[in-house]
């Protein structure tokens, strides 16, 4: 593997700035960005990346490469999740494994732009490395199946007692006779909240609405907003990757209480994930750079759609575990070392 | 000013809809919700921190009367033990308006 | 610990500074107040928007001795009858400092 | 009329974040922009535009036709709440026709920001359409006195036993002895505190003070400042209005309730009050920029700077009926349709 | 339901860890916070500015059993007296879960 | 002294938003940027402070004027709250006056910032007026050691019962017997908690690891945030600084209360310490631009680490007192006239 893709990396603005918001937590210094400025940042980089990622889709001409790859993109998002939850059905109970599964076949924007910005540099030299408009597409399309997934593997698998209550079910007393309509939807999970959930959660609906704008707005749409959008983006990923360094570095207590085979997980799942994403980029004949996004998406874990829809449709999972070590690992993992890791791979596969 | 029963309840975020749910089920005539809540409990440390939204607490305050605190007594109950966080009830008067 | 009273009022946000006067003119020693408060009452629904601010409730909580508990009492009721919003009148003892 | 006007304007970014934001809440979606995004979002609009509004002031010459249009504005603003009133006296009573006149009389800074947008295409093709900084002041002269002219109304025609409460007024026991200072002004209208909301709420502060500002910094602070206050402004504009299309749309439960003669007053009353802009325009001889900017001004009722006095002044009044109308009915109206309208007719009537 | 003590605390936001550490100490079982609380007190106006944030206020809510809340009585009173803040202390019931 | 200094100074644009805050405040206009938009902007402003002074701090050669420099202000920053302490003892008790000298000792970012901003000007014409990157350097070093200075005053002089309660102590029943560490060390100062405070505030961290990491990035790195970091700048602090002047002149009433001795503190001791400043910076052959900053520095006084560590380490203190006279006098006189006063004398010593 070639170092200085990682020395690189850990030398850019944004991963240093996350590395402070580390450190910063872990000496318990008082630092925050208390709400809602993460969420200011967080809509600010889903709109700019999704309204770019339009603009490029616009020019770009969409052939069966890139439906392929799409396509790819849905089928890893679904799939990741099933083997996922019966490996972690061997330490985890139904509920629990599920909400990770669910976290682990959808995505983190985050980790996708800091890759965005990793082949900015090796893109200037070598156009095979820009990655498409397209891939932004993908990563819309990857961020809900496994939610969908997720929640049917715990129904499928729950105790039955908690999936259906039998009516004299003495801990409900009140809501045995009322109904799931009555009393909002505690019988059993109510579908059209978990559909809404999981295809309109906030983040869903800024990037994919910010890709149609991009699609629709032209060139002349995209100058006139370009300085708010493109211009300090890169600066406004430092102040928020400072906040996630803050907010992973104090669940780092959680992380103990979870154990070593949960993180073994956390890390090692990241790679496996990303490798599928380099074979089915392979298989389709994608370029550096879509490979490098396909397998950073493959092998990122999602900490804001899916703890979002899971707290609703499997509230007995415990946030502590699956949040952790999404934000906790697999994050800094893929930003540090994971992105130039697939990129080395990559390129030692694709020359 | 009549007697009226203080309900004070705090979940997590994402539940408020359906506690609100609840109290409107059961007929009460106002309620009040205050987010940006953190706290410790049996479900560990909750403390809202802006990215995941999946730590963020909310309290919510019912004034009504004690029939309608008792039947939401029963049915908060499945409600508190499923998806967490707790209830708290006291006495008040209602002032006069 | 002395037993004092426990007035909370819940009122539109652009009230807060009426009700304080209210409160400061009847003696009180202390307030505390909770901005950015959703909640429903009889005048509909309220939730802060950032963009109105006219839809953004306050909690205003005070401790008091049962005379000035009854002053205000009085005090308030024309208050909350003429900008709406509710008062809540409980027991509590002040701990020693 | 010329379509084209209207579809390139609802292909402005800004529109499209609107119409974003009005799906997500369609949809019940969770997306939400808290509480203080979006006071952070209009400071910096109106310091923008303030600004902006100055330095080109500075480099007006103030001819007679200025004089007029600043005149003309300040009586649009003081005449259209007298006989919105009293239109609006048919289906409310005094307290709500009074807010909702006064909110009808005075302006939306975003929908001038949005007018203002609108013709920077065409400006670039015809100077004639370039509106001058002095109607940022027309602007700012036009927020505060229909307040006041809402609060006089509210008064005169209020049921009696409100406006002047009777000594022995049982209803109000402790505060009929206790004058109005005592309680903080319940008995009657404290006008030093209306005058404050009118003239010193906080839109009009940060409105007219960065105008005066703009005038005070010359061309070398302006570009010291440019960066912030204008590249990114477009943008900026784009994520309030995003803001405003969830906010708009989760009123429409409101608007239901409001009922069918509100809703024609709130559509009709704008193309008709920017038709008397059109017309002192026209008189006045602007030109079509200027003319626009009036007529958008006239025809924008206020969601901030009203709701705030009107909250203290007429606290009777329902700000679920002023509010909502001019916020999802009025406003959406005047960005989307309105002001292509309004361009439209006085192409008609200038050329 | 349980009877259990409400405690209810308003201290300077600085010194929340530090309460919170004697709500530790006296073993209770969770508590609740809420952030950017103003007021006016002993200790004069305060408004949290955002700037210094010298001036922002906390609510901490806590229930407890009597036991516990004797204790915390005695261990908060020289808190409260050296760095400021107030205690109230009511009666509640704890909804079953 | 060159009145145009002074004049110019007044119209920046920053100075000028200052002064419409203090002004909406004193009309007691509502308007307010509400928590946590400050906190936003204040850790921009060090983020983009500390960046800009790494990157520039790497192309300097570090000689022994600089390391002068750095030492210099070590020393100000320790012994400007000794003497401040002994005459603040003549108002005040040992608590107050030892967070007053605490709070004099340490330095205001904003207050630099401003002084930074004033050069520009000025260096454009004569490079002896471009500060070096090393002053953020000497600005990070002067954050801390007056707070561990006054915590140590304030425990020497407290009055015995204070600092060393004996064990029988009545007014603190069931901590006696518990020991510092059960109750979170309330029995005395807990060092380990004073020196997080001290040396791991948020903003000290801030600018410490923003300028680590503008050493760091290299000028790619820089050149790929410049546009968020550098360019809006100005921008952002006219907006800081508006909320700046609301915040101050909001403390006008307790400045009343606190008297007029020490209102001729926080005005006098400002250029009495910016004296000692420039001494310094003579003495060691600095230029005029260095010299400017580290008279500002040794001028200005905290109010964001220093009232965070005095509320935990000397909690008898009143920030009505210390945080008023630094926000609402100290703060104010140096960016009006201070800054402008001491570049003249310097002017005059320097030519
Ligand atoms: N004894 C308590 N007193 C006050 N608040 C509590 C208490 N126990 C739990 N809470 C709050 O309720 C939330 C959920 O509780 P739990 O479901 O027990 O984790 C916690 O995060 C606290 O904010
Ligand atoms: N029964 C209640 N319990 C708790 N809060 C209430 C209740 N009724 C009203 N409120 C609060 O008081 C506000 C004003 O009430 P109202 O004037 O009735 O609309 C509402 O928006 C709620 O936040
Ligand atoms: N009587 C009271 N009722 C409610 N809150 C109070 C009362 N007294 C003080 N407070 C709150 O406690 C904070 C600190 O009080 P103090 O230490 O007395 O200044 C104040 O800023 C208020 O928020
Ligand atoms: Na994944
Ligand atoms: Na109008
Ligand atoms: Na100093």
């Amino acid at each position: 593997m070639d170092l200085s893709l990682l020395v690189d990396n850990l030398r850019t603005p944004a991963i240093l700035f996350f590395a402070l918001g580390v450190l910063a937590a872990v000496c318990r210094s008082d630092l925050s960005l208390p709400q809602p400025i993460p969420k200011l940042l967080s809509i600010y980089l889903l709109m700019a990346i999704g309204l770019h990622g339009g603009v490029e889709l616009m020019h770009s001409d969409l052939g069966a490469r890139v439906i392929g790859l799409l396509l790819a993109a849905v089928v890893l998002a679904a799939i990741v999740p099933v083997w996922s939850f019966f490996v972690l059905r061997l330490k985890l109970d139904a509920a629990n494994a599920a909400a990770m599964a669910a976290t682990y076949g959808s995505i983190s924007a985050v980790t996708f732009i800091t890759a965005n910005n990793f082949l900015t540099t090796l893109a200037s030299s070598d156009p095979a490395y820009t990655p498409g408009g397209y891939m932004v597409a993908a990563m819309a399309l990857m961020e809900s199946p496994a939610i969908v997934v997720g929640v049917l593997l715990a129904r499928w698998y729950a105790p039955s007692s908690e999936g259906t209550p039998a009516a004299g079910d003495e801990q409900r007393p009140g809501l045995a006779g009322h109904g799931a309509g009555d009393a909002g939807g505690f019988r059993d999970v109510d579908w059209g909240e978990l559909f809404r959930e999981a295809f309109l959660n906030g983040a869903v609906v800024v990037l994919v609405g910010s890709l149609l704008i991009g699609l629709a707005i032209g060139d002349r749409g995209w100058e006139s907003i370009k300085p708010f959008a493109y211009a300090p983006f890169k600066g406004v990923l430092c102040l928020f990757l400072l906040d996630m360094g803050l907010v992973a570095a104090r669940r780092l207590g959680d992380l103990r209480r979870a154990g070593g085979s949960l993180i073994a997980f956390a890390v090692l799942s990241a790679p496996a994930h990303a490798s599928l994403g380099i074979a089915a980029a392979w298989l389709l004949g994608a370029g550096q750079g879509d490979a490098l996004l396909l397998a950073t998406l493959a092998g990122s874990a999602s900490y804001i759609a899916v703890p979002a829809a899971m707290r609703l449709a499997v509230p007995e999972a415990n946030p502590g575990i699956y949040v952790t070590m999404s934000l906790a690992v697999t994050f800094p993992f893929n930003i540090t070392v994971g992105i130039p890791l697939y990129m080395a791979a990559i390129d030692a596969i694709w020359t | 000013m009549k007697n009226v029963k203080r309900i004070e309840l705090v979940v997590d975020s994402h539940h408020v809809d359906r506690v609100v749910g609840v109290l409107l089920a059961a007929g009460v005539n106002g309620y009040t919700v205050l987010r940006n809540a953190s706290g410790w409990g049996d479900r560990g440390d909750r403390h809202p921190d802006g990215i995941t939204g999946a730590f963020e607490n909310c309290l919510i305050l019912c004034a009504c009367d004690e029939a309608k605190a008792e039947k939401l007594g029963e049915l908060l109950a499945p409600v508190l033990k499923k998806y967490g966080g707790v209830g708290l009830v006291s006495d008040a008067r209602w002032m006069m308006r």
